[in-house]
Parts: structure tokens; C-alpha cells; sequence
């Protein structure tokens, strides 16, 4: 069994700028943030081919005011977990979409885009996910200056019914 | 029949319990394509947890899910307290892992249940269920509540065990061993049942890796994935317990592999009964949680919970995050639909112990009151008119009733 | 080995046994166990700290000061989940869980019940 | 004419047939459950339920040919109740018998399931087709050796009137021992006629809702279910008298009594049969069918002719 550490040493070998943006927490459990969308599809690509991290567990969504982030959460068959932060600008949050590497990322993606407002390149047609077909344009419930008084100012959602 | 047919399946469907769409192309009865549309039960619960304590939270993650409610709110507290950095109490992890494997039974049978109704089995159903029912009266005697236990509290668990209980749950997990090994049998000898199962659905491992297969669904595909193996967490890496994979890559494989896994659970209740240690059952949490973030993994009884925990230093978490089982699994469906059966559909999404409330967390949405649409009040209403015009009224009635029962 | 028909004994055999299913309302199982039912709420002990409406998930529970240190607790049955939270919160003991479990009404508005 | 009359509206004509349709339903259920270990609907339940729908409101699909929607459910009582006419219950006689009414009866039995593809069928209801192109699938599946096991009976006792080939195994008890791989094989073509578990496939809730009668409601759903109900019973008569066809032509006292235990016998091997199974995929019906009922049933007409030819002379 390969501990942490020792994935987040070949890591840094391979790219040694990531040394203060990556974090052991505890065994197990990789952290790496890549700040830099341009640099972070190599990052992934050597993350996958190299050091086996083959399943794709989820990409978790993060409003981290003037940026958006996604952590995409990656495992390996030996139970460490690596988490790749990166982050775009609030105002062009463009990823580009992981689906040739994982394809299981379709829906993660899709529930990026619809409930952060993330935009993602490269993800074929298909039905959203999670929210109804109905859903007005620009509504990103996780966000965090979102509320549900939102949507009152759209018909015909969020009227709530009269009680008797 | 040359032409093809795009057939509905859900939202509302006998085959589902929860609502999923389904477009299924049909050739005859071949499936040529299908597509699937979830979300339907997206309730708000993310954003809902940003704005409630972790108290508070506790409890709206193990509503998630009816049948895994355990699953999630255990794989939400590990996350808690591994940013809290608490120091466990032994006694309260045994407890804890307890109740995972007593709902895993639970889990299961309610699934051989689900499995045997789908292809129109309904005896199976009804005996398992009448089996389940002794793992439901355990959890009950456990923990308080049939479902959504509400055992966990950050830093351990709410409610002691007694001696007497762990003798009960010895004796119903005795029982529980001899029915198992009857549905065992059951399955792998009733030709009728074999034939609806084996053959179908089938998933290759490599896609299984590929889609992102977890749980059982994977095992069943030849991919030895378990949580519990790779990441131990509670006290499972005290356990003995073998990790059950299947080749079939169908659904039989995947109905052998959760039978043979109730069995290693009933290896594993006897292990937790008969090693709990004393002590205390819960360490002191603090209402506000440092700032920190992680990452927890948990092996619900449909596949792996991973719940992602941000703290910021107060009584709220920053961002909760919920991937369910389903949610990974439903990708894999599309590919076992195809080229398959209309009559193997429901037991084919089945296979997958599909739960879509697990799947579908997050928003409100208050009842529509727009234009043409009818509020219940209304429809209330406009079915007493109806039955008024025909010479029937039993407005009265309710008030009758009231006034009967005085309530 | 294939036995078509496996579960046919079983069936048979049931038509002798008393059948499993419990006939509510006419038979009522007693609840074993701590049961979580509605909760019992003990006025002499409550002094008004309100750590029960701060932890309730569902904002069920209400504490009214009705005169000098005397306070009652408003529970609306149709928003309680019946988690018991509150009673563990409590740092008098004010809170009781009961194992009640009939709790339908007929009209909505008497699901907010004084405890 | 008053006699006549009476025997076709009310004992054992509709009237009858009607109420011992509740009864026979209720036993079904009750044997469904308890055969599961549960405790089963009430004695009232399956008329409760009959008027309940009764009550309902019938919703006729628009794009539906109202015509045939309407008229199919009557259709299917109807040539149910026709079929009864033809069945020797307890006497040694049918109302209308004739020689080659036991074809007749087939025939009339087979209407049922074609007014279940037409009414399925102008449901215009995707589902509702499915079902209905199934019933008809599985119509090709059963009703082969269903008609064979029956007819080698029939050519045993050597006449196409029902009621003589019950006198002839009356008067030659030891016969209907021979017939027994045919009483197995129409008991399973039964199930199929019937569309129960594990052939009731036009109809698979968990698959294509109620198939053929999706879209039906209120009345016209409450006359099909009560139409079917009444072919059970008329087709468990049916093999009553040809195969289990002993003690006719006693008085009535008597002999309604054990017409009454033997059609509850067949209802009996039906709920026991519906209970033990999972239900087949369409084209394992086909095989299971083709491959093992019309085999046996075959074989039954050979065993026949030569028991006719051999030890009967």
C-alpha cells in the first residue's frame, strides 16, 4: 500500500510548483490546489496516467466569491483520495469538460453547470440535470448570494399557493 | 414491426418507486436506445445545510434517504469530525457500525424484495419483507425509530446499548442467517427466477470502471471496490470480513452478491456484538466547527456515500456536498438497457437499487399556482362539485368526523 | 440444480400458520424500546434558554414565556420529525419523548398543539 | 321458456355467475395471500371494489375509437357468459349441448382475449398497444396446446359434446387417470388464458403499467375485470367437466355442492401455481410453450389413440 505522502512527492517531482498549494491531512487524503486553469489539465492527465487514480468519485462546486471552484475528488484503488481544486473567474467560469478522461463526469458537470452557473466546454447534448426543464435562465441556487426570493420576482415559479 | 417506438417510462411508472424518466426506443420488444432524465426529487438540501447549524443538518442529511439514512448522515459526521479533529470514544464507533450493518440487512432484503416484485415474484416480496421486519424491530430497539434512526451525534452516538439488546439482536440475526440461506437457495435454484435474471443487463467490467460503477453493481462486474476495504473507516478495520465480488456481470451476479453479503454481514454484527468494549459513547463536539474541509467515504448498501465537508469557523458549514450512489450508478444504466428487453427494463433499474432521493438533493420549490394549474384546495374542491353533480355529497362528511372523533 | 416451483412449500405451509401481517388499527403492536414519539414537556423544570428552537431541525418547538420564569412549549405535530434532539439539548430535562405514535388529525389546524 | 329463462339469467345463468365470480375472486385472493403469509382481503372486499369502479368516472382517451372502447368489455361478458350455456355443470346436460359444442366453447373462450387486443389496441395508448400486441404474441403460445390437451379428452371419449365425454368418464372413472398430462398442461394454458403470474406478461404492472387496459376506467374497467372473473370461472367448469367429471346427474343438493368444491379445486392449483413462479419474459413463454406444453399435450393425443385403439375396442 502507498501512503499519501509518497503519491504527493511524485507529484511534486513532476511539477514542483505545486509544493505549497498541496497538503497531506491525513492518510489517505491528498489535497492540491492548482489555481491556474491552464496548468490544471496536465496536472489531472499525469494524476491519471501516472500515479492511477481511476475513478472519478464526484466534482464538488465551491462559490468562493470573486472565483467559482470545482474540487474534483479522484480515487485510487489503494483508498487515497486526491482532491484537485482549481478555480475560474466568476464572471467567465469556462471548464473545459473531463468526460474523454472520465466518462462518468457527464452528470458531475451537468450539475456543475446548473447549479453554480459554471459553463463547461466540450459536453455533448443532452437533458440538465438537476433541475426542472422549466428553470429560468441564470437562477444558480448555489451560489452564494442566491435566495429563494429569487425566483418570487419570476412567474410563473415561486408564488406560493394561497392558504385558506 | 418496423417502425420504432419511443416509449415513456416515468416520471410516474408501477416499475419505479421514485420518480426517473426513462425514454426507452423500442424495436418490438428490443431497446435500441435509451435516455434517462433525473432530478426530479431535487430538494434543496445542499444549499438548505448552508443555512442550518450541524446540528440541525444532522438530521436533514439523514432524510436524504429512507432506506440509507444511516449511510449519509454517518458519512456527513465523519466529515465533521475530521475537521473537528475529535478523539473517538471506541464504544461509539462499534455502535455506529452497529447500525450500518443492521441497515445494510435491512437494505438488502428490501432489495431481494424489490427484485422478486419486478419480475413479477411477488411471493419472494412478500416473504423477504416479512423478514425485513426483524431487522426493522432490532433497529427499532436500538436506536429509537424504525427508519431514520437518528443515532448519530458528532462525536459518537446518542444512545447507549443495553446487554439484553445485543442478546436480541444475536437471536434475530440467527434467524435472519437460516432465511438468508433459504433465499440463497431460493435464487439459484428456481428456473423461472434465473431465467429473468441472468444474462441481463450486463455490464463488462471494463465499462463498470469506465462509468464509474460503485457498490454492488460494480462487484458484481468483477471490480473488488469497497469503502470499507480501501478506506476503513468506523471500526471496520477491526473486522473480519471477506469482500464479495461475483463474474456474472448481470443482474443474478448482482442479486449473489448482495445474498452472499448479508451473510458476511451477520459475520460482522457477531464480531461487533461480541467485541464491544465499554466506555463512553460520544466525545464533546464544539457548536462551532473549525475552519477546514474534507473528504468522507462511506460504503452504503447501494455503493459508495462521498460526502464533501467545507467548514468556515462558525455554526454552519461553508458548502456540503453530496454525491449518492445512484447518482454514480445511473450512468451505467444506459449501457445494460442497451440492445435489452422492454420486459427486462424494470429489473434491470432495479438492479442498480436505485434511489433517486439519495440522488436528487438540493431546492424548494413552492406549488406552482400559474395559469391552468390546480393547487390541491382546488382539486378538492372541483371533486366535491363533481360528485355534488351527480347527486352525491359527502362535504358534510369531514365535519362529521370531526366532530366524532373530536379531533 | 433447477426445482421449479421451490417456494411452493414454503407457501403451503403458511396456509396453516397464522398469517404474519398485524391487523392495525384493531391489534396495536406496543412500541418496544425507547420509542421517539411525541414529546412530554414538564413546565416546573423549563427555565426559558431556548436550546431546544436553536437545535430543532424543523423549527417545531416553541418556547412562550407566559409570566415571571413560567414558560410553555408550542409543538407543531406536522413539522416535528421526531429526531429527539431537543430532549438531548435540554440541559434541565424539561423535554420527555413518549412513545405516542397516533398523531393524525383531521383539520390542519390542530396539529399545533400546547405540550 | 320460463325455465329456460331462468336458467340463463338467474340460476346458474348470469345472476349466479355474477355473485359466485365475487366468490371465487375473494377465495383466489384470500388462497394468494395466505399461500405469502399475509391475511388477505375481507369476504366483502372483491364486491366493494366492483362498486367502487362502478362509481368512478369512465375517461375514454380522446384519440380512442369510442365505439369499440365501449363495446369490447360488453363483448368479452358476453361470449363468457354464451360459453356457459355449453357446460354440463351437475346435470348431465348443458343448456344448449350439441354435438361439437365443446369446439364452440373454445372458440367462444377465445373471444375474451381478442377483445383484450382490440381494446388494447384502439387504446391508442403506447402502452395499451404493447399490451396488446403481447396478448395476441402470447394467444399463439398457449391456446395451441390448451386446444390439444382438451380435444385428446374429447378424442378419447370418442364425441365433440361436452356432455357425453363427461357421461363416458363417468361411466369410466379410471380414464381420467390417463388424462392427467393434459389437466397439467390446460391448467398452465389456463394461467395464459387467464393472464396470471407467471404469464400474465399483456399486462406486467412493473413493465408497461396495466397494458391492454391502461387507459380503462370506471364501468368499462369494473365489466372486463368481472368478464374475466367469470371466465375463470367458466373455464375451471370447462375442466371440471371434462377432466375431473365425476358424480353428474345427482340431485341438486348434491351435486352443486361438488361442482362448487371441484371448480374451487381448480382455483386452488391457479393461486398455488400464480404464487410459486416469477413471471416469464415473452419469448421464454414462446419456448416454454412450444418446447414443453405442446409436446406433452401431443403426446397425450397419441397416448389416446392408441389406448382408443388398443384397450378400448
Amino acid at each position: 500500500m502507498r501512503e499519501a505522502d509518497q503519491v504527493r512527492q511524485e507529484l511534486l517531482a513532476k511539477f514542483p510548483w505545486l509544493d505549497a498549494s498541496s497538503r497531506v491531512s491525513r492518510s489517505r487524503r491528498l489535497w492540491v490546489e492548482v489555481s491556474d486553469y491552464s496548468k490544471f489539465a496536465e496536472v489531472l492527465n499525469f494524476a491519471v496516467k501516472n500515479l492511477d487514480f481511476d475513478i472519478l468519485c464526484t466534482i464538488t462546486g465551491l462559490d468562493d466569491g470573486p472565483v467559482l471552484s470545482a474540487v474534483y475528488h479522484i480515487a485510487a484503488k489503494d483508498g487515497i483520495i486526491l482532491n484537485l481544486k482549481t478555480s475560474v473567474p466568476r464572471d467567465r467560469p469556462v471548464l473545459r469538460s473531463i468526460v474523454p478522461v472520465f466518462t462518468n463526469a457527464e452528470i458531475y458537470e451537468r450539475e456543475l453547470i446548473d447549479l453554480l452557473g459554471f459553463k463547461v466546454e466540450g459536453l455533448r447534448e443532452g437533458k440538465r440535470y438537476p433541475l426542472p426543464d422549466g428553470w429560468p435562465e441564470g437562477q444558480y441556487p448555489l451560489r452564494k448570494d442566491w435566495k429563494p426570493e429569487n425566483l418570487d420576482a419570476i412567474t410563473p415559479y415561486g408564488k406560493p399557493p394561497k392558504e385558506s | 414491426m418496423a417502425k420504432n417506438v419511443v416509449i415513456p417510462v416515468g416520471p410516474q411508472h408501477p416499475a419505479l418507486k421514485e420518480p426517473a424518466n426513462f425514454s426507452l426506443t423500442l424495436q418490438g420488444e428490443k431497446i435500441l436506445e435509451s435516455t434517462i432524465r433525473v432530478g426530479y426529487n431535487h430538494r434543496g438540501i445542499e444549499k438548505a445545510c448552508e443555512e442550518r447549524t450541524y446540528v440541525q443538518d444532522m438530521y436533514l442529511i439523514e432524510r436524504i434517504c429512507g432506506i440509507c439514512s444511516h449511510s449519509h448522515s454517518t458519512a456527513f459526521i465523519q466529515a465533521v469530525e475530521e475537521i473537528a479533529g475529535l478523539e473517538m470514544p471506541g464504544r461509539g464507533l462499534y455502535i455506529r457500525t452497529l447500525v450500518a450493518e443492521l441497515e445494510r440487512v435491512h437494505s438488502h432484503l428490501l432489495w431481494l424484495g424489490v427484485a422478486g416484485h419486478e419480475v413479477g415474484f411477488d411471493t419472494l416480496m412478500m416473504y423477504t419483507w416479512r423478514d425485513r421486519e426483524i431487522v426493522m424491530d432490532l433497529l427499532q430497539v436500538l436506536t429509537g425509530n424504525r427508519v431514520n434512526y437518528g443515532i448519530n451525534t458528532i462525536g459518537g452516538v446518542r444512545r447507549d446499548v443495553t446487554k439484553e439488546q445485543l442478546d436480541d439482536v444475536m437471536k434475530g440475526t440467527q434467524t435472519l442467517e437460516e432465511r438468508t440461506k433459504y433465499y440463497i437457495e431460493l435464487a439459484t435454484q428456481e428456473p423461472t427466477l434465473i431465467q429473468r435474471l441472468s444474462g441481463v443487463g450486463v455490464l463488462k467490467p471494463e465499462d463498470a470502471v469506465n462509468l464509474g460503477a460503485v457498490g454492488p453493481v460494480a462487484r458484481a462486474s468483477g471490480v473488488a471496490r469497497d469503502a470499507r476495504k480501501e478506506d476503513p473507516y468506523a471500526v471496520y478495520a477491526d473486522l473480519e470480513f471477506n469482500l464479495i465480488t461475483d463474474n456474472h456481470n448481470d443482474v443474478f451476479g448482482r442479486a449473489v452478491v448482495r445474498l452472499l453479503e448479508l451473510m458476511e454481514s451477520y459475520k460482522m454484527i457477531r464480531q461487533l456484538v461480541t467485541k464491544m468494549p465499554d466506555g463512553p459513547i460520544a466525545a464533546k463536539a464544539p457548536r462551532k466547527i473549525p475552519a477546514g474541509e474534507a473528504i468522507s467515504r462511506y460504503e452504503a448498501p447501494r455503493g459508495e456515500d462521498v460526502h464533501y465537508v467545507k467548514a468556515n469557523g462558525t455554526e454552519k458549514p461553508e458548502r456540503v456536498k453530496v454525491r449518492a450512489p445512484t447518482l454514480a450508478n445511473i450512468q451505467a444504466v444506459t449501457k445494460m438497457l442497451e440492445n435489452g428487453q422492454l420486459a427486462d427494463m424494470p429489473i434491470v433499474v432495479a438492479a442498480i437499487d436505485p434511489c433517486f432521493s439519495c440522488t436528487d438533493r438540493a431546492i424548494e420549490i413552492v406549488s406552482p399556482d400559474g395559469p391552468g394549474i390546480l393547487v390541491w384546495k382546488d382539486l378538492r374542491e372541483w371533486s366535491i362539485e363533481w360528485y355534488k353533480e351527480r347527486g352525491l355529497d359527502l362535504s358534510g362528511l369531514n365535519k362529521k368526523l370531526i366532530s366524532r372523533l373530536g379531533r | 440444480m433447477n426445482k421449479p416451483g421451490k417456494i411452493g412449500g414454503l407457501a403451503l405451509s403458511s396456509l396453516l400458520k397464522k398469517p404474519a401481517t398485524t391487523k392495525y388499527p384493531f391489534v396495536k403492536e406496543p412500541m418496544i424500546g425507547k420509542f421517539r414519539g411525541k414529546i412530554k414537556f414538564s413546565q416546573p423544570l423549563c427555565i426559558g434558554c431556548k436550546i431546544c428552537m436553536r437545535d430543532c431541525p424543523s423549527n417545531a418547538i416553541e418556547i412562550v414565556k407566559v409570566g415571571e420564569k413560567q414558560f410553555e412549549a408550542v409543538l407543531d405535530l406536522g413539522k416535528c420529525i421526531y429526531c429527539g434532539q431537543c430532549v438531548d439539548s435540554c440541559p434541565k430535562k424539561a423535554l420527555e419523548l413518549t412513545g405516542e405514535y397516533e398523531l393524525a388529525v383531521l383539520d390542519p389546524k390542530t396539529l399545533k398543539v400546547k405540550i | 321458456m320460463v325455465e329456460t329463462l331462468f336458467y340463463i339469467l338467474v340460476f346458474p345463468g348470469f345472476v349466479f355467475l355474477s355473485s359466485l365470480s365475487f366468490i371465487t375472486e375473494f377465495v383466489d385472493r384470500k388462497l394468494y395471500a395466505r399461500f405469502q403469509n399475509r391475511a388477505g382481503p375481507p369476504f366483502i372486499q372483491p364486491l366493494a371494489d366492483f362498486l367502487k369502479l362502478v362509481g368512478k368516472e369512465d375517461v375514454i382517451p380522446e384519440d380512442s375509437s369510442p365505439a369499440i372502447f365501449k363495446f369490447m368489455p360488453i363483448l368479452a361478458l358476453t361470449a363468457v357468459l354464451t360459453a356457459f350455456a355449453y357446460i354440463p355443470l351437475w346435470t348431465t346436460h348443458g343448456l344448449a349441448s350439441f354435438q361439437g359444442d365443446i369446439i364452440v366453447l373454445l372458440y367462444l373462450l377465445t373471444i375474451p382475449t381478442l377483445t383484450f387486443f382490440l381494446a388494447g389496441w384502439y387504446s391508442t395508448s403506447l402502452y395499451a398497444k404493447i399490451g396488446a400486441v403481447r396478448t395476441i404474441t402470447q394467444l399463439f403460445a398457449y391456446e395451441v396446446p390448451l386446444f390439444m390437451a382438451v380435444l385428446a379428452c374429447a378424442i378419447l371419449a370418442d364425441s365433440w359434446k361436452t356432455a357425453d365425454i363427461a357421461a363416458f368418464y363417468s361411466a369410466k372413472p379410471w380414464l381420467i387417470l390417463v388424462n392427467l398430462p393434459a389437466m397439467f398442461v390446460a391448467l398452465i394454458a389456463l394461467l395464459g388464458k387467464l393472464e396470471r403470474v407467471p404469464f400474465d406478461i399483456p399486462e406486467a404492472e412493473t413493465e408497461i403499467v396495466a397494458g391492454t387496459f391502461t387507459e380503462y376506467s370506471g364501468r368499462l374497467l369494473a365489466l372486463f375485470r368481472l368478464g374475466i372473473n367469470i371466465e375463470t370461472i367458466v373455464a375451471a367448469s370447462l375442466l371440471a367437466a371434462v377432466m375431473i367429471p365425476f358424480g353428474l346427474g345427482l340431485p341438486w343438493w348434491f351435486g352443486v355442492p361438488l361442482y362448487l368444491a371441484k371448480i374451487l379445486f381448480v382455483i386452488f392449483c391457479l393461486a398455488l401455481l400464480r404464487s410459486v413462479f416469477a413471471r416469464f419474459r415473452i419469448d421464454q413463454m414462446m419456448r416454454f410453450c412450444w418446447t414443453v406444453l405442446a409436446p406433452i399435450a401431443f403426446f397425450q393425443i397419441i397416448l389416446n389413440l392408441i389406448i382408443k385403439g388398443f384397450v378400448l375396442k
